[in-house]
């Protein structure tokens, strides 16, 4: 099994008619993903690989059936388009868009809350069931099949360390990008639990960064409630302390965000923390060995 | 991007926030001409976009005019935190009472902005953040809804506020989420808001950080996101769509990834130094790895640069080519460590090979980078 | 019994401060309601006719219980006001506030189908349970206690009608001004299903007026649901088509809206519909005597 | 309160919504000046705040210069409705292809705003929606969200639109719910919105109704409402602050309550003509009462007043008192017959009677009118 998706999940790729929606709708029909439709508005009737276009989701939606929406829309429309798969019922959107204002990121958030619908993004590589299916833009040839759960919240950092595991004979049961935004819709704590909850998954690896206090949060979870292992890279321990952005922010972290806070409550929770990228697959595999 | 303090008051007044009489001045003549208008004493403070600015000695009192001239002239020579003094806000001087905080913010975590209040206003109201947090009370609010008056009205009495002063201070809290709303940012603050002896409110001092993606929004900001960055290196990245950060080593970076670059400068800082951090985000093109790799080089006495790049969302293989071109066109010595994975990669590596680059097949960064530190003992361009 | 409200409702009355809030509240009390608190912001710790006030609905509350809240306060603060009340979890709202911007009317509506609230108004004169209490501006000595609901778009009219009735011995259970304004907040329709449902109410008078199509949708629900008999009057026979305010409206309201176009629908649906506002209490007593 | 044609494309320019070039003029020579800027030929539009004008003669096609000025002085000599026209507004004669119909208004009875669009826009629209409903699509809009793009996306292709032209049409239908939305509308209108040989949009006309009540909260327009009552003394009326219509016949009246007015009126009607009609509203007080008499006598040769008050939330003793100061200072002759009941109606009584006002004390308005009947029939002052 996997977290979100399964092998046969149908996408329709908005924003499919675009540079960058035209060559990932090849790479991920090649990879085996089941598209059923693209939208662009005011480009109904084409045909992008086959797959045909429409202007709206409720158009799709009388055609096809429809599990998951993939966006790759400009950032200026990120918020209508995602309120217009919710709103025609669609439970999962993948929102790769880079820039979406953090305003509009609040707004997908509480509507997605509202709707009981998951959105993974902005700023996402996606969703990766490795060997079966990905619904982003990820590089398939940095995954492989296994049970390991893995959640980033960069992208291509995740490719690495899947290609590490992968090189080592660890295969993934699913990848997932939550983004790297200060607002994101679905939150590190949300994925973990998934994956608890997941019978294939026998570990999770979560591929952290400076800011935010998402970790945080999760050590809480983790602490609390989880019983699977986890392991931990935190990305940014040589970064110095940004420009200091009023009082505000800082208020509101209480002195947390940085990497070292990160990593301590992390291990503080039981989390086996990698000093750098390359020991992540190593912990894994010591973790794997041992036998849970 | 933060905006200037005068600007950020501009807006506040916009919204019915009171804020002090005064003027913008970038010459002491200026300033006299503000002062004289207004009233002694005066305030002076360099505009500058950098917090901390009291304590670095950015903000003067004046009681006459030759005060006012003299101060000024030594304000505008300032740096502050690296930053030129280029202006100076003239104002009143504030009969102070009482020093409030406000402040609006997006709270990460629960996905939602967040508006705090303290009765502690001040350069020490971090402090209060860690040692008294009872002494900040915040709410969070609807994205959808926004904060309602009602609700700002709670927030002043919880500073223990009554009667008209309460419903003042509510309506300073409201506009100053109205600001916070209407021109997207990412946190607005009056540190302090003054109470005067009078009893009246006045925003002091004003930060407003507006989100660079929502720019395109505030057309009527005028500003560019890109004029507004200090550092020149990193204003030219910008112009070109890539993130810069200036640093102080010598070690030229390109990443695809924030993640992975931060990964990346930490690996390299075990042993060596970065010149710079460079993220090409999601939208490569032969031209914009061009432009990164210029701009990388325009740092002097670069010993070698490193390249990490993925094929993702990224068509690596035409970033190969700017890549190539620039080498070829500027005739570059030092040497180029690449690691170029994913989506095209073997088309990727030929064009980098192609003219001298060495590139690492391994998918281990820190592999790579074993390669660059023996490349650099070795000596080898 | 009697609809909305009971004989002991707990109000709260905001704006308790003001001119029109003070007067109010002594005529209310004098008649039997129950007024628990008023609120006014910035003036919290004062006292109205022996009434506390408060600066907030939420202070109100852990005070005291509250059944319903009455606002008096000027238009641009109705809004906030009923959304105080309805985020402080008062499910009954009635809201005498004239010129309220329809904008802020219709945003009030949505939020009080949302929270399952009841907002009578605006320009409501109020609910009265004659009698036991009332909850508006009504003169008490209007109305008498009886088994006549009476449902009205106008103010005055009502006391006007309400009095006829008692002057042949007939009374009201309850009597309701539902607002005359382009939207209101509780429809005719639902409050004809109020008292549809209620044991003590024999009979329901409906005093409409011209413009609007909510007599016409009671007319329906009145076809297809309602068992107990109604009397109609429709006020503004003799007024000339105002000046057009474009097609739009037009178009909405498809030829409804007039007062013979009310008075049509509601014969077809049997109702009995008065010639002048002094019919309307025989044709209620012809009825009543017949007994039902 | 409806705004001129000239303003309300004003809005709809803010918001991006296309419309002709042209400009104002309030003399044949100004629309000379503005023909010749634009070029010719031009439609000239007479600028009245009432529906219906095309029909009566209110837009007028100009060749040449020679009719610009004939066809310009003929329309600034118009009467409209009873509305004088003011001034003209010249615009470029477009190339029509096609009329679509765009509107938004606020569907009372659902309690919220609607949007209606159709492909057979033009004069006979209210035609077709009475015959031919299916041609007209509309769509509820939830007010705390807004029309959304997709939505109005939706309502474009209903009219059979694709590709451009679509997005093009959604657009106008966005923004126009914008200026719906953001000046606080009852009804905003394009009819026509013509598509031209060129597949350009363009709102050839534009209807904004904007809410009386929500005047407060658009400064920025400069409005107020009173000034825009063509009627004299229904302007004088709103600046006092009551509702007046004037009407044709000799009964002055004064109600509190609008049902309560219509219905009095529908009863005098049986017999005689009401000159008026007078709404007081709920805030009366002593001066409101007064001037709202004296308005009522501005109109002369009145039979006789007719008063019909309820004291629920209105002062009814205190009203009588303004009534009473009128009676006395102008030295009323008409007979005055009032009904007035409910609070404080015995102190009222008193002073209404202490002027010589006949009051009837029973509850039926029926009566009190058989009894101005009477007093008329008998001729007595």
């Amino acid at each position: 099994m996997s977290i979100l998706v399964k092998a046969d999940t149908k996408v329709v790729v908005h924003g499919i008619t675009g540079r960058i929606g035209n060559r990932q709708t090849r790479l991920m029909l090649d990879y085996g993903t089941k598209i059923s439709a693209g939208v662009t508005p005011g480009r109904g009737g084409e045909e992008v690989w086959g797959v045909p276009v429409y202007d709206s989701v409720s158009e799709v939606i009388e055609e096809h059936s429809i599990d998951a929406s993939l966006v790759f829309v400009p950032a200026p429309f990120a918020k209508d388009t995602c309120f217009e798969a919710m709103e025609a019922g669609v439970k999962l959107i993948v929102l790769i868009t880079e820039h979406v204002p953090v305003h509009d990121a609040m707004e997908i958030r509480a509507m997605a809350n509202a709707e009981e619908a998951v959105v993974i993004g902005p700023t996402t590589p996606g969703i990766i069931y490795p060997g079966k299916m990905k619904i982003g833009i990820m590089p398939g040839n940095m995954f492989c099949p296994g049970n390991v759960g893995l959640i980033s919240r960069s992208g291509t950092l995740t490719y690495e360390i899947a290609g590490n595991l992968c090189d080592m004979g660890i295969g993934q049961s699913t990848a997932v990008g939550m983004g790297a935004d200060p607002v994101v819709c679905t939150s590190l704590t949300q994925l973990l639990h998934m994956f608890e909850e997941d019978e294939e998954t026998h570990l999770v690896v979560i591929v952290g960064e400076v800011g935010g206090t998402e970790e945080e949060k999760a050590a809480q979870y983790i602490k609390r409630e989880m019983k699977k292992p986890v392991v931990a890279y935190i990305a940014g321990q040589s970064v110095p302390p940004g420009k200091r952005m009023g009082h505000a922010g800082a208020i509101v972290e209480r002195g947390m965000g940085s990497a070292q806070s990160k990593v301590r409550v992390l291990k503080e929770a039981g989390v086996k923390v990698a000093e750098r990228p390359t020991e992540v697959s190593e912990l894994v595999k010591s973790i794997l060995r041992r036998g849970l | 991007m933060r905006i200037h303090e005068y600007e950020a008051k501009k807006l506040f007044r916009e919204f019915k926030i009171p804020i002090p009489r005064g003027g913008l001045a970038t010459s002491p003549g200026e300033a006299h001409r503000v002062a004289e208008e207004i009233g002694l004493p005066v305030t002076i403070k360099a505009q500058v976009l950098v917090g901390g600015r009291g304590k670095a000695g950015g903000i003067k009192f004046a009681e006459d005019l030759g005060e006012v001239r003299e101060l000024s002239c030594e304000l505008l020579d300032m740096d502050i935190k690296g930053y030129k003094v280029e202006s100076i806000l003239v104002e009143e001087k504030l009969e102070i009472e009482r020093e409030l905080y406000l402040g609006v913010t997006i709270d990460g975590s629960r996905g939602c902005p967040i508006v705090m209040v303290s009765s502690e206003g001040g350069v020490e109201i971090e402090e209060t953040a860690r040692n008294c947090p009872e002494k900040i009370f915040s709410r969070e609010v609807k994205p959808s809804q926004g904060l309602r008056a009602y609700q700002a009205r709670k927030l002043a009495k919880k500073l223990g506020f009554k009667g008209k002063p309460m419903l003042q201070l509510a309506g300073v809290i409201s506009s100053l989420y109205q600001v916070f709303k209407s021109y997207d940012a990412l946190m607005a603050e009056i540190n302090p808001l003054v109470m005067t002896r009078r009893e009246d409110l006045i925003a002091a001092d004003g930060v407003l950080e507006i989100d660079d993606s929502a720019l395109f929004r505030h057309p009527e900001l005028g500003i560019e996101a890109q004029d507004r960055i200090p550092d020149e290196l990193e204003r030219e990245a910008r112009k070109i769509g890539v993130s810069y950060v200036n640093m102080d080593g010598d070690i030229g970076l390109i990443c695809s990834g924030a993640g992975l670059g931060m990964a990346t400068m930490d690996m390299i800082r075990e042993k060596m130094k970065p010149a710079n951090f460079l993220e090409t985000g999601g939208g490569m093109t032969r031209e914009l790895m061009a432009g990164a790799l210029r701009v990388v080089l325009k740092k002097g006495n670069l010993k070698a640069v490193f390249i990490n790049i993925y094929g993702g969302i990224n068509p690596i293989h035409e970033g190969a080519k700017g890549i190539a071109d620039v080498v070829r066109e500027e005739n570059v010595k030092i040497p180029i460590v690449a690691k170029a994975l994913g989506n095209l990669q073997e088309e990727t590596w030929e064009t980098l090979q192609g003219v001298g680059i060495k590139v690492v097949k391994e998918t281990q960064t820190a592999r790579a980078i074993e390669q660059l530190f023996r490349t650099l003992e070795k000596g080898c361009g």
